[in-house]
């Protein structure tokens, strides 16, 4: 039983990283604490591009992204859902029209209990039906192209794991004239997800949107936990600096490097 | 098309994961008496039961060794190699080297720390700090700048790779 | 069949598993070594199991789809065809023989390729119409994009030389920096991910449901 | 709205077709008439290039982790060639190669008849060079074959390891002096630098693909010594190890193609920008 020496600092901040989240989740049920999730332009974006919807009186499209939630990718389309439970709801109660599509049968039954329950919650069952999602198996990227085109969509919102085709879903939306917001943590798809959308959720925003809409306890506390080890973080590369400008390597040191 | 594509697919890997089981797992037990390798396959087998809907729970047991393994490999080396290592990659030293050296000094740490903290969601972006994620963004888009002309130039020759392929190799029009 | 067979009994399975190997990262335990050598060993041959399950899910779906006469059924027949197609011919020959080599390079080479050829083109052509130099954040971006990309082919350094010295400068510096944040933040993320996994805390999370669903 | 605001609004909504023609054009155009523009070469491709040249010693015993995959043959197959080949041109070495995509270890033959990457004849399989089969589960499996390397009872064409040479004296991944990864999945990259170059500190050479590459510059110098990019990285890896390879002669259409591309985005920009002035009216 012998600690291996240059894996202290990371078993010393694999340890807070655990146990940050806890504290805070402590805190704030003590009222001890209160967090709030600041100002994300783009969550902002979709109520107006809803709103923008409603004037227009053209109908809103979302989309879960290709994966489903059988994969590592099953966060990204998670957060993707819970936004869109945020969406159905605004347009239920502004009474617009909604059309949601997913790129993977494994989601279907998840969105459609939260579309339902958006429109119940919101008592506009009267507007709710079951093909307000739809599964466009095979030739996803067309469907949805088409889709954009025909119904003449006024905002096209895209949140949820993306890869190749995401470009050309936002040029479909574009040639709609839609308002496009994206939202995708792979870094490699996100540049084409800021050149072609209005309003983009940039990595792991689109997870602190989700948290956002639906407000979890137990889930903004884990973001708060994240929050203290990432202000650590940027502490340590400042003052590191500084020092080793003044030729002290301490940080370094107990970085074990 | 599509079809004949992903049926070829999945057609493989089902060879693949026989033979990966032929040698890998019996071949185990025959050779080196690895009869321990019997729990792994039971295991295993238990992912099928979920097409048997009263049974379908077993399966949880082998996702959940596989999940189990996943995670922790990762979780314990990502903060070596995503966070300590990029920490101390990014700490530089201001005091020497000429103008250029200082600038980018300047660059790598300030760059790097706010485009960190443009992450913190628990804290109001207001003020001299609003400023600082400001930067984080602006330097964030620099980056995806790079991916993004990287992506064009790699796009671009793909196209050419592969049209040229065609006129070389199938039409035969280029020597 | 009991809530602990079905739910906790895995659970504590996976939280065992998983802290040991963690522990045996951090800690020289001779134990714990083996222990965590022959989990790795067994996670391999539950994966080859795992990757067989997602094949068969696939065909399981054809399969209905022909009993149920479905819509283009005949494709799914084409799609099993091609599948025994190849479980035979792998199995008999081996998949190092020239002859299934042939099969593959001729199927699945040459489709996906210019499958991938034609989405290629088509986000290229759709990157061209759809780029909109919006804000100073976007044109910093169009900037970025064009110096990177002048500095890796060779009519940017034919134009100018101080090309190349940009583009190296902005891959190694401001993208170091910017994709470093970003890689940082992720991690962090991704190990509370994998820790609430382990605990159970996660519902989907690495895709499996390991609650009752 | 003014006519040539018409015309602006037309040119803005611009055509794939045209796009596309003209893209055509320029490869075909410079296909047939190749200028042979020198192509330069970015630091990264060069410090992968040096690398190899430091750690690829003799008596060094090398893993090529080779992960092509037949979609992106293209994209990365000719980068990953250029480098192995340069890595067996190494004099007594002893080279791992292994697969953790399904599809990999055909692809691997699949570059050697398509000549991209050429097997010296004194490189003798199961003596100098051997090839494992593929092995399930990503982050799993890395772990696995850094534990021991021994989990492969046989090899690629199914002949147990003990009965090959050059395997006696390698056990673990401690026996390694240098890995080589070619991949074009975020997965396997993070996996091997993590469980491989990591967990066991050895140098470490990258082959991506072309939109990777900026995204995991954050690792390179410092953990990964170098990395090629895409096709462009291929070509100028080709540069350096003079081998007149394919992906040379593509420079000139990639160039031509970049310029008309930028220059169509301004265009686009500009004309949308003067359909909504309404600018023009003269």
């Amino acid at each position: 039983m012998s600690l291996i020496p240059q894996r202290l600092a990371n078993l010393t901040l694999l340890v807070m990283i655990i146990c940050i989240p806890f504290i805070i989740y402590y805190l704030s049920k003590e009222k001890k604490l209160f967090l709030k999730i600041r100002r994300i332009a783009a969550l902002d974006a979709i109520e107006e591009s809803i709103g923008r919807a409603v004037e227009m009186g053209r109908p809103v499209h979302f989309t879960t992204g290709l994966a489903g939630i059988t994969d590592v990718r099953a966060p990204m389309t998670l957060a993707g859902v819970s936004i869109l439970s945020h969406v159905a709801r605004l347009c239920a109660r502004l009474n617009t029209r909604l059309f949601v599509t997913i790129g993977d049968a494994t989601v279907l039954p998840l969105t459609l209990s939260t579309v339902r329950e958006a429109y119940r919650v919101e008592n506009a069952m009267d507007q709710y039906s079951d093909d307000i999602v739809f599964f466009p198996s095979g030739g996803y990227r067309q469907r949805i192209i088409q889709l954009l085109q025909d119904e003449n969509c006024a905002a096209n919102i895209m949140i949820g794991a993306f890869h190749g085709e995401a470009m050309l879903l936002v040029d479909g939306g574009y040639r709609a004239g839609a308002i496009n917001i994206g939202g995708n943590p792979r870094i490699q798809m996100i540049p084409f997800f800021v050149v072609g959308c209005d309003y983009t959720f940039i990595g792991e925003e689109n997870y602190a949107a989700s948290i956002a809409v639906s407000g979890e306890p137990l889930e903004l506390s884990y973001l708060g936990g994240q929050d203290i080890i990432k202000g650590i973080t940027v502490i340590m590369i400042i003052l590191g600096s500084i020092l080793t400008s003044f030729g002290i390597t301490f940080i370094q040191k107990i970085l074990g490097s | 098309m599509q079809n004949l594509l992903i049926g070829a697919t999945i057609g493989h890997a089902i060879i693949m994961s026989i033979k990966t089981l032929q040698d890998n797992a019996i071949g185990k037990i025959a050779l080196n008496g690895r009869f321990d390798i019997i729990i792994p396959l039971a295991l295993g087998a238990m992912l099928f039961s979920r097409f048997i809907p009263k049974y379908n729970w077993l399966d949880r047991y082998g996702v959940g060794i596989m999940v189990a393994i996943g995670a922790s490999l990762s979780m314990s080396r990502m903060v070596d190699t995503d966070i300590i290592n990029q920490i101390t990659a990014s700490i530089a030293s201001l005091s020497y080297g000429d103008l250029i050296n200082f600038i980018n000094a300047i660059i790598i740490i300030f760059g790097t720390t706010s485009s960190i903290a443009y992450f913190i969601f628990t804290k109001e972006q207001k003020g001299s700090y609003g400023l600082f994620t400001r930067i984080g963004r602006i330097v964030m888009m620099v980056a995806f700048g790079a991916v993004f002309g990287s992506s064009l130039v790699g796009r671009a020759s793909y196209f050419v790779t592969t049209i040229s392929f065609i006129l070389r190799d199938w039409l035969g029009i280029i020597a | 069949m009991s809530i602990l067979m079905r739910k906790n009994l895995p659970q504590a399975l996976t939280a065992i598993v998983g802290f040991i190997l963690v522990v045996d990262y951090y800690f020289k335990i001779n134990e714990i070594r083996l222990l965590s050598d022959t989990f790795t060993l067994y996670g391999t041959i539950i994966a080859a199991f795992a990757l067989m399950l997602g094949a068969f899910s696939v065909a399981r779906i054809q399969i209905l789809n022909i009993i149920k006469k479905g819509k283009e059924w005949y494709l799914s027949v084409l799609l099993l065809g091609t599948m025994i197609l190849f479980i035979s011919t792998g199995l008999s020959l081996g998949t190092t023989s020239s002859i299934y080599k042939t099969m593959y390079n001729t199927i699945i080479t040459i489709i996906s390729t210019h499958s991938w050829t034609l989405v290629g083109a088509a986000t290229f052509t759709a990157a061209i119409r759809v780029f909109r130099v919006k804000s100073i954040e976007s044109t910093l971006l169009f900037l970025a994009a064009m110096l990177v990309t002048f500095a890796t082919v060779p009519i940017g350094t034919w134009i100018n030389p101080e090309f190349k010295t940009i583009g190296d400068w902005i891959m190694s510096i401001p993208t170091v920096a910017g994709n470093r944040g970003f890689i940082i933040t992720a991690a962090i993320g991704g190990i509370v991910l994998s820790f609430r996994t382990l605990i159970g805390k996660e519902k989907r999370a690495l895709g499996v449901e390991l609650t009752e669903s | 709205m003014s006519k040539n605001n018409r015309i602006w609004k037309k040119i803005s909504k611009l055509d794939d077709r045209i796009i596309l023609a003209l893209l055509f054009g320029s490869v075909i155009v410079t296909q047939i008439f190749p200028v042979g523009l020198p192509l330069p070469i970015m630091d990264t491709t060069k410090w992968l290039y040096d690398g190899i040249e430091k750690y690829a010693s003799p008596g060094s015993v090398i893993i090529i982790d080779n992960e092509v995959s037949p979609g992106l043959l293209y994209e990365n197959g000719q980068g990953s060639a250029a480098v192995m080949t340069h890595i067996f041109r190494k004099p007594g070495i002893k080279i791992i190669i292994t697969h953790f995509t399904p599809e990999s270890p055909i692809m691997f033959s699949k570059l050697v008849d398509l000549k991209w990457l050429n097997i010296p004849d004194d490189k003798k399989y199961g003596e100098d060079y051997i090839l494992m089969p593929y092995l399930p589960g990503i982050e799993t499996a890395y772990a696995a074959v850094a534990k021991d390397l021994w989990i492969y009872e046989k090899d690629l064409y199914g002949t147990p390891l003990k009965d090959i040479p050059m395997m006696n004296e390698i056990k673990t991944l401690a026996d390694v002096d240098l890995i080589f990864q070619t991949t074009i999945s975020g997965g396997h990259a993070d996996a091997a630098i993590r469980q491989w170059a990591q967990t066991y500190n050895i140098p470490f050479g990258w082959c991506l693909s072309a939109p990777m590459l900026p995204t995991y510059m954050p690792y390179v110098p410092s953990q990964a010594f170098g990395a090629i990019g895409g096709v462009p990285g291929g070509a100028q890896y080709e540069l350096l190890i003079k081998k007149p390879g394919n992906a040379v002669s593509y420079s000139d259409s990639v160039s031509l193609i970049i310029l008309l591309s930028f220059l169509m985005m301004v265009i686009v920009n500009i004309s949308e920008f003067m359909s909504k002035t309404g600018g023009g009216e003269s």
